[in-house]
């Protein structure tokens, strides 16, 4: 059965139209998003800063309360779970936060932090069994067990995101939203975690919603992978596929992007980026988000939307452009 | 020590920064030494928790309340270390400035985000509202904001954790110092615009002779910009190398174990990314010998036992490794 | 914001008609009405009395009658000071509360936050400790004794200012304003020092030292908003108190203020009165409320939304 | 990871906070005092042969003479002055305690609440507070002397009834913005129930505006009692209270200072030991104090 | 500044000379209005307005002929008839005055409750008339001599009919509107702070009042008042605080003025409890009263201890004659030990008692200090519960109560007043119903002659005494601080200190 699947997601904020004064309004920032996850799978999503992927990994596990659409964990209507049942079943999805610091309690120990979430899943665990949980869980990422008496303050931004990992796995879930887990890692430490990740995911089938920048992790860790731009998916594909050949022009500029170690390659490439226009949310563009940028655009680009068009097995892509 | 043709920039000299902690000190940065030529892009990667952030801290006179800094900090000719508070907010806000890690957090949310990038060309440069505000949506532009003059009038919890980074990098622009400390800056960005900042970054080095202290974990990133690269593990330097020199030839066994750590998008998936073995070190404590012995796979006798000393390699090269030649 | 403004209003009137409506009916719960306080008087001509004051209807008609009243902007006439209207003893008595109390509140602000400020700052120095030292004093000694101790030194010895009464402008004004906004001074440093102290470590204040700009202007700009979050939302009740006068420094001072209507309405079961009052205070209880939850919204973005 | 790791001996988290008050000597010296005090109170008038309610008619207002049997001396009724002030403590610090400790927790509940929850709730949960706040206090206490009767549970009621306005209030401010803040979030992931949110992350992030707040609670309950009893609620004469005794010294101020300056300096002295602990006691609850 | 300033306590509840109620508002009203009489200094009964009157042979009949060529403020005559709408106002139901009694309750004026109570409206059916311009007379149901104690402006202020037409009750608060036929005029008038009074030029006797201005403060604080006369901000004080006296007596013994008032303490015995029902137990309790020692040092207020009920105000009132008032405390103790003995309580047997009282300052401390004293004598133990004034009141005729602690304020300063008070048509709540007494004072009421009248009120005193209904504790005084600028202030119990007669140094 499928675990997560979302049908035309919509989400957004309400936000302040201008000073003390003015009304509110509401500000859409992730649209028409569907997706479906299986167990034991991992869907990446990259895109553009600011596109609105935090934002849709929040609505997927009801943390906002999206304004169109539908999730379905596990076949049911989240929105139609009670409260009560919902809050139970959050042992089984997981969050990790892009903010490492801000999500941490600034007045617990990190050892309460990360064992909180087993006195609510399993409530009848010792509290020596609770803390030694907590302190395997830290140590799996890296942590050794005096962290545990630490305060979150006292920590390096990579240790923070370690400890918001923990938090994630220690209750076992069934499914981990993402949300640039490793950005903050050195990379033998980023290893770790990513092999740890896919340990639980072969050992007990977790799924993963994996949000990164970094395409070479996500290249690793995925079985398909998404690409979203200013609030809509652009792309979607099965990971090999989406390597060997990204159909969207902004995938495909993604790909172009991405530094590699190599200095004397590298050098080269300074003052190559992109050039053009950002969309913006606040008045998102009639056209293609990317069609500022895109190297390929026409007036079609600039004056209408592509649709998000099947191409191939599990592969889809919203571009004038590609061709079947 | 490491060229000797031109004043450097900055020279740190021994710096250690120490924590009170209730079960006793913790030392987060142990006698560190390093210089910076005007103009120059040091790259600092390392252990996560290796203090990298807390060297940058201790410059900036920033350490938390429990932290306290040893050595020596010379910039421009002064001590950042033994500053008087008003001559060390001159240095702050006109010749040194920072992006910090988490920008989540380290953006005032109760001031708009234009208001807090105009504050330092207000203060230090006595532009007039106007002007500072204009010069701030011009930055924010520049790091890639879209529809930066009304974003401008925004507060940073309407911002998504990339813009939230690309304020912080404007903001730490916008002085246009003579040393720029970036910590992690492109984390949270997407690879196209890490490109650009990267550029940006790169343009204000040559165009104003800027230099840069780039911390990052991204060894990309490294490769794109750093002139020369110094590899942190435990609080103490491993190793220090042109750029180029530490790709092709890394001498550190922490050096070359990271190097093999990193995805590579070109490289042949394997089912599980290699890693160093044994567990990461978790800060604090004096080690007799080398911090990285422990998970070393060159790892010989001595290396538990004596700290290694930092030996000059070759030409503005050095490593802390027993195991190391000295050039001659 | 606008409409956020309205909402509250609208929510603040419906409050009001609550609470008057619920003081209404329950002071009359109260042993004794405003005519009982002579014994003297026969049954039948106290039934007189009330009658002329419609104290001998049911209930529900007074209320209604009350309410009319209240439409009509006519609170009714006070039965304990029978020359006046209840219209007429606020309005005289208010400007005296209003004036002490609008310059009680800027002292106590003004001086509280700042001694807050100098104790987080200079946290467990000497002037942390003298900053606490004051509001030990304002609040562990009360008024009751401060204000004739101020009279005694201020008035009778030193004949700077005089000891009660409103007859010499200024001067007048001085010993209540001080001895008013001392304990309030007291809450307010200590509520600052507090906050502060948390402000003072969070990750923005470091990148505003970051930036150079100078101890006060990192305070000023930086780290006061944050730290008077919670000292605004007490200044809310706090101001609509002291504003409307205080039965103690009205009395010891001698003030023609609307302070001693708080105890004293009550205490002779003066019903219009009472219900004046408590319109007047209530209204301005729940307009400062109001304030306080746009100053909040103002210093603080995240609270704009919602409402 | 094969590495065996024996955790080192857990400390909680209250065991280190303790540790750390500890550590402040001026807040130790406050508790020392502070608890000196207390002792008095409660075993001081055993010591001596009569009880302060005990009129000495022959030796009214006896002056202050250290070594006689009224070592204070006696006050307007002949009774001994410093049994009066440590009876008085008895009452005063029990109901400035206590009351402060029943508004303090019914306002930080009710005030994180309202914030954390917010919307309509917040709004309904505020209003009542304006009402409460807005209702003419004095006849609110006649009614309640009128339904407890004039004793010791009215007194509780009509102190408490609406001192927990005003830390709601504050507690609510904090509330709001903390409720913003992304671990509130990560704490909902966590499958934490509201109430649980309230007790373990509102809360404790309020706590030091909450322990200096009620510190300065306990004056006020011992000094706004006295206003009580001239409302014919509470410590009814002969029974001695700081409140009342400090009021009686007031009015006697210009002829007996004694009278006003024994119970007002014993409440200082507690007031400022409740200074210094509060501040301890911050600093202890504050993890970035270590 | 040739302004005299006097602090008069509490706010006046009414500037209305025939709705004010209050003892201290009544001296703005006596220098603004002037009655049929007038008082002097020492509070003797003088002309006022009526330069002379007659008394007819049953007593029951007063005639007053008015000055000549008396005004108002503002210049009209004052005619006789005005003195009759005042009253008449007085008593009228609409005008919601506390007052009316004085006319049918005080003394008996024909017609006066009729009026009172709304049976009628009919002017002509009272017993006050106007005759001629310069005549009132008025007729009597009793013979009453103390009326000439309430002629005075307190009671009798004459209304100025076209202005109170025009006006309403503006004319007697509206410093531009005010008309009056007092010493003074008010002139200013600020509510909660003070009244101002200027010299009346139209006053018939205006040439003799010396001092032009006079200021009444709102005094609610006596300690502040006290700092304000030391300050010279005030020349006399409304009260003196009561701890405080001593020290001022010994400071500026000529500036501190005590002296009874018309106000009687006593502690009332509830009939209604078992215990009390025994009347050796309320005799022993009010034998174990050290009324001495409780005024000297403990209340220290200056009022007088007192074992009679309406004695002590009129010097020609000769009460009856109190054993008690002779013993001396010890033996009254034993005495009283002796009773309760006899009435079966004793350590083991304590009787309790709750005390209602009112929270003032000297009403607690009295009740306490009584309640030591019994404890301390008789093992009594007595709780005192202090109410807030109309608690207080309402618990005394819900009956919640043991002992009341009770006062009175006399009408004037005469034994009659109080005795009055405890006759059932009085109503005042006892449930003490003693036909003999009522019977006495039927009696008394008949006598025209003063002094044949008072032997006949002390017959009736005897009884109530006799009852031990309740324990007389003390006549309360008046506590004034006079500046010694002020000159020709005396001591007067009805409390009359008209300032026209006062001069200032
Ligand atoms: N206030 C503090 N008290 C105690 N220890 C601290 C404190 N701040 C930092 N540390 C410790 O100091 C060490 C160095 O921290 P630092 O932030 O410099 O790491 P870093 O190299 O920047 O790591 P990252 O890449 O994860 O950001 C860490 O082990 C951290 O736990
Ligand atoms: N509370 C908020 N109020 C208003 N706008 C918001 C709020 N939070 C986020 N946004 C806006 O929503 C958009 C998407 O934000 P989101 O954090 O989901 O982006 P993201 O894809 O996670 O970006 P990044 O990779 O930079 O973290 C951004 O434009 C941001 O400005
Ligand atoms: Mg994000
Ligand atoms: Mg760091």
């Amino acid at each position: 059965m499928t675990l997560l699947e979302a049908r035309n997601l919509g989400v957004g904020y309400q936000v302040a139209s201008g000073g003390l004064w003015q009304g509110s309004r509401f500000l859409p920032i992730v649209l028409d998003v569907s997706l479906s996850l299986e167990p034991g799978r991992t869907l990446g999503i990259v895109g553009e800063s600011g596109c609105g992927k935090s934002t849709l990994g929040r609505a997927l596990l009801r943390l906002i309360e999206p304004n169109e659409g539908q999730v379905l964990w596990q076949g049911q209507d989240m929105a139609a779970i009670p409260a009560e049942d919902l809050r139970r079943r959050r042992a089984e999805m997981q969050i990790i936060f892009q903010d490492p610091v801000a999500a941490l309690d600034p007045r617990m120990t990190l050892g309460r932090i990360v064992s909180r979430p087993l006195s609510t899943f399993e409530p009848g665990l010792s509290r020596r069994t609770a803390r030694d949980r907590a302190v395997e869980a830290l140590e799996q990422v890296g942590l050794s067990a005096d962290f545990a008496d630490r305060y979150p303050h006292e920590l390096s931004g990579g240790q923070a995101q370690r400890v918001g990992i923990a938090r994630a796995i220690i209750g076992r879930p069934k499914l981990i939203v993402c949300d640039e887990p490793v950005s903050a890692l050195d990379v033998s430490i980023q290893a770790q975690v990513i092999n740890l990740l896919m340990d639980l995911q072969e050992r007990m089938g977790l799924a993963l919603i994996f949000i990164s920048h970094n395409l070479a992790v996500v290249r690793h860790i995925s079985h398909d992978v998404m690409v979203m731009c200013l609030g809509r998916v652009v792309e979607t594909a099965p990971r090999d596929a989406f390597y060997a050949g990204p159909l969207h022009p902004y995938s495909q500029a993604l790909m172009q992007a991405v530094p590699e170690p190599d200095p004397r390659r590298e050098r080269g490439r300074l003052g190559t980026a992109l050039p053009g226009e950002l969309p913006s949310v606040l008045n998102p563009p009639p056209g293609c988000v990317f069609a500022g940028r895109c190297p390929k655009a026409t007036d079609l680009c600039r004056t209408t939307r592509p649709e998000l068009r099947p191409l191939g097995p599990g592969r889809a892509a919203a571009c004038h452009h590609v061709e079947d | 020590m490491i060229r000797m043709t031109a004043e450097p920039l900055l020279s740190i000299r021994d710096l250690s920064v120490r924590f009170r902690l209730p079960e006793g000190e913790a030392v987060a940065v142990d006698g560190v030494s390093l210089d910076l030529m005007p103009g120059e892009v040091l790259g600092i990667v390392g252990e996560s928790g290796s203090g990298k952030s807390q060297i940058l801290y201790a410059m900036m006179g920033l350490l938390a309340s429990n932290g306290r800094a040893g050595g020596q900090v010379r910039f421009q000719g002064q001590d950042l270390l033994s500053l008087p508070p008003r001559a060390l907010d001159r240095v702050r806000g006109q010749s040194l400035s920072m992006i910090f890690q988490d920008p989540m957090t380290s953006l005032n949310p109760f001031m708009r985000v234009g208001d807090q990038l105009a504050e330092t060309l207000r203060v230090h440069q006595g532009l007039s509202r106007d002007a500072a505000w204009k010069a701030a949506v011009a930055m924010l532009d520049r790091v890639r904001i879209p529809d930066a003059a009304s974003r401008a009038r925004r507060y940073p919890h309407e911002f998504s954790g990339g813009m939230r980074q690309r304020v912080m990098i404007a903001m730490a622009l916008l002085a246009k110092p003579r040393l720029l400390l970036a910590d992690e800056p492109t984390t949270a960005l997407d690879v196209t615009i890490q490109a650009q900042v990267l550029d940006l970054m790169a343009e204000l080095a040559r165009e104003t002779g800027t230099s840069i202290i780039l911390v990052t974990h991204d060894l990309g990133v490294v490769a794109r910009l750093c002139d020369r690269v110094v590899v942190l593990y435990g609080g103490r330097v491993m190793e220090e190398a042109r750029t180029e020199t530490l790709f092709d030839n890394a001498a550190h066994p922490y050096t070359r174990g990271l190097l093999a750590a990193m995805p590579r998008l070109e490289a042949p998936l394997t089912p599980r990314l290699g890693t160093i073995p044994g567990t990461p070190r978790s800060g604090g404590g004096d080690v007799s010998g080398c911090p990285f012995a422990p998970r070393c796979p060159d790892r010989i006798d001595i290396c538990t036992k004596a700290r290694p000393p930092m030996r000059i390699t070759g030409e503005g090269r050095r490593a802390a490794c027993h195991l190391v030649e000295e050039a001659q | 914001m606008i409409r956020f403004v309205v909402k509250r209003l609208w929510n603040g009137a419906l409050t009001l008609a609550a609470l008057v409506t619920l003081t209404f009916f329950v002071m009359r719960l109260a042993p004794g009405g405003p005519f009982s306080k002579n014994r003297k008087l026969s049954p039948e001509v106290i039934a007189n009395i009330e009658a002329t004051y419609h104290l001998d209807e049911p209930l529900w008609m007074q209320f209604g009658r009350f309410v009319w009243g209240l439409l009509r902007l006519d609170l009714g006439p006070s039965t304990r000071f029978r020359d006046y209207s209840v219209g007429d003893i606020i309005a005289s008595g208010l400007p005296y509360s209003l004036t002490i109390g609008f310059w009680a509140v800027i002292v106590a602000t003004t001086v509280g936050i700042a001694l807050g400020v100098a104790g987080a700052l200079r946290r467990n120095g000497f002037t942390d400790y003298a900053a606490g030292t004051i509001g030990v004093i304002g609040i562990a000694i009360p008024i009751f004794v401060i204000g004739p101790v101020m009279q005694a030194v201020f008035a009778l010895k030193l004949s700077w200012v005089p000891v009660g009464g409103w007859n010499d402008g200024w001067r007048s004004l001085i010993l209540p304003v001080i001895v008013l906004s001392l304990p309030n001074i007291a809450y307010i440093s200590r509520l600052t020092r507090t906050s502060m102290i948390e402000t003072m470590r969070e990750n923005y204040v470091r990148t505003a030292r970051a930036k150079g700009i100078g101890e006060w202007r990192t305070i000023w700009r930086h780290t006061l908003k944050g730290t008077l979050l919670p000292v605004i939302a007490y200044l809310g009740p706090a101001t609509a108190a002291i504003i409307t006068g205080s039965i103690l420094i009205e009395t010891i001072f001698a003030l023609p203020g609307i302070g001693r209507h708080f105890v004293d309405a009550a205490l002779n079961r003066d019903y219009p009165l009472v219900m004046g009052i408590t319109l007047l205070y209530g209204g301005l209880l729940i307009l400062f409320n109001i304030a306080t939850d746009l100053v909040r919204a103002w210093l603080d973005p995240r609270l704009r939304h919602d409402g | 990871m094969t590495v065996e790791i024996v955790p080192p001996r857990p400390v909680s988290t209250l065991g280190l906070q303790f540790r750390r008050f500890r550590r402040n000597r001026l807040a130790m010296a406050s508790v020392y005092v502070l608890t000196l005090i207390v002792l008095a109170c409660f075993f001081g008038p055993m010591f001596f042969p009569f009880t302060g309610q005990d009129a000495d008619f022959g030796n009214i207002s006896a002056p202050i003479d250290l070594f006689s049997i009224h070592p204070f001396g006696t006050d307007d009724f002949g009774r001994d002055l410093l049994v009066r002030v440590l009876e008085g403590g008895q009452v005063s610090l029990t109901i400035g305690f206590l009351g402060a400790l029943v508004a303090g927790v019914i306002g930080v509940l009710y005030g994180a609440v309202a914030g954390y929850v917010g919307g309509r709730l917040d709004g309904l949960m505020m209003r009542l507070v304006e009402i409460l706040y807005g209702f003419p206090y004095v006849i609110l206490v006649i009614l309640l002397s009128l339904l407890l009767g004039g004793g010791n549970v009215a007194l509780f009621a009509a102190i408490v009834f609406t001192l927990w306005l005003t830390p709601a209030v504050i507690v609510r401010a904090q509330a709001q913005s903390l409720a913003r803040k992304e671990f509130i979030e990560a704490a909902r992931a966590g499958g934490m129930t509201h109430r649980q949110i309230v007790v373990e992350h509102i809360v404790p992030n309020c706590v030091s505006v909450v322990i200096v707040y009620g510190s300065l609670l306990v004056p006020e309950v011992i000094l706004s009692e006295s206003f009580l009893s001239f409302l014919g609620i509470g410590i009814k004469e002969p029974q001695a209270s700081w409140g009342n005794l400090i009021q009686a010294g007031t009015a006697a101020m210009d002829t007996d200072l004694r009278l006003l300056l024994l119970p007002g300096t014993m409440l200082a002295i507690v007031l400022f030991c409740l200074n210094f602990i509060a501040d301890g006691l911050r600093d202890a609850f504050d993890p970035n104090d270590r | 500044d040739g302004v005299l300033d006097r602090g008069i306590g509490s706010e006046w509840s009414s500037l209305d000379p025939h709705v004010n109620f209050d003892a201290a508002a009544g001296w703005i009203q006596s220098d603004a209005y002037e009655g049929l009489v007038n008082f002097d200094g020492e509070g003797k009964v003088i002309p006022g307005a009526a330069e002379s009157w007659e008394v007819s042979e049953d007593g029951k009949t007063y005639t007053f002929r008015l000055r000549e060529g008396l005004k108002w403020s503002n210049g009209d005559p004052l005619v006789a008839q005005q003195f009759v709408d005042g009253i008449l106002r007085t008593l009228n139901p609409e005008t919601a005055s506390e007052k009316g009694y004085y006319f049918y309750s005080v003394i008996q004026i024909k017609g006066a409750e009729a009026l009172a109570n709304g049976e009628t409206t009919d002017p002509a059916t009272l017993g006050v008339t106007a005759p001629d311009d310069r005549t009132v007379v008025v007729e009597m149901e009793t013979p009453a001599p103390h009326i000439l104690d309430i002629m005075g402006s307190f009671q009798v202020a004459p209304l100025h009919g076209p202005s109170y037409a025009e006006a309403g009750s503006a004319v007697f608060i509206d410093p531009a509107k005010v008309v009056g036929n007092g010493a003074y005029v008010i002139k200013e008038v600020v509510p909660q702070s003070h009244v101002l009074l200027e010299a009346n030029p139209n006053y018939w006797d205006a040439a003799n009042v010396s001092i032009k201005q006079v200021k009444y403060h709102v005094t609610e604080d006596v300690v502040t008042e006290l700092k304000r006369f030391q300050a010279g901000e005030i020349d006399i004080t409304y009260d003196i605080p009561v701890n405080q006296i001593d020290q001022l007596k010994a400071d500026m013994p000529d500036e501190v003025i005590i002296g009874p008032s018309t106000e009687v303490t006593y502690y009332t015995f509830n009939l209604t409890k078992p215990e009390l029902q025994n009347i050796d137990v309320r005799r022993a309790l009010s034998l174990a009263i050290d009324r001495e020692l409780l005024q000297e040092k403990i209340v220290k207020g200056g009022a007088i201890p007192s074992y009679s009920y309406a004695g002590g105000f009129d010097p020609t009132y000769q009460g009856p004659t109190i054993p008690e008032a002779s013993m001396t405390q010890a033996d009254r103790n034993a005495k009283a030990q002796e009773l309760m003995a006899a009435a079966g309580f004793g350590p083991d047997n304590p009787l309790k008692l709750n005390i209602v009282t009112t929270v003032a300052e000297d009403r607690i401390r009295l009740a306490q200090g009584i309640s030591l004293m019994w404890k301390q004598t008789l093992g009594v133990e007595a709780s005192v519960e202090s109410l807030e004034r109309k608690a207080w009141l309402d618990s005394f005729y819900a009956g919640t109560w043991d002992v009341f602690a009770d006062n009175l304020v006399g009408d004037f300063a005469g034994a009659e007043t109080f005795l009055a008070y405890m006759r059932p048509s009085a109503d005042a709540g006892y449930n003490w119903d003693k036909p003999e007494f009522d019977a006495q004072m039927d009696v008394a009421a008949s006598k025209a002659d003063r002094a044949e009248r008072n032997v006949e009120l002390a017959k009736a005193e005897q009884i109530l005494l006799d009852d031990v209904l309740f324990a007389p504790i003390a006549i309360e005084p008046f506590r004034r601080l006079v500046s010694k600028k002020v000159k020709g202030y005396a001591v007067s119990v009805a409390g009359y200190n008209n300032s026209q007669f006062l001069s200032l140094e």
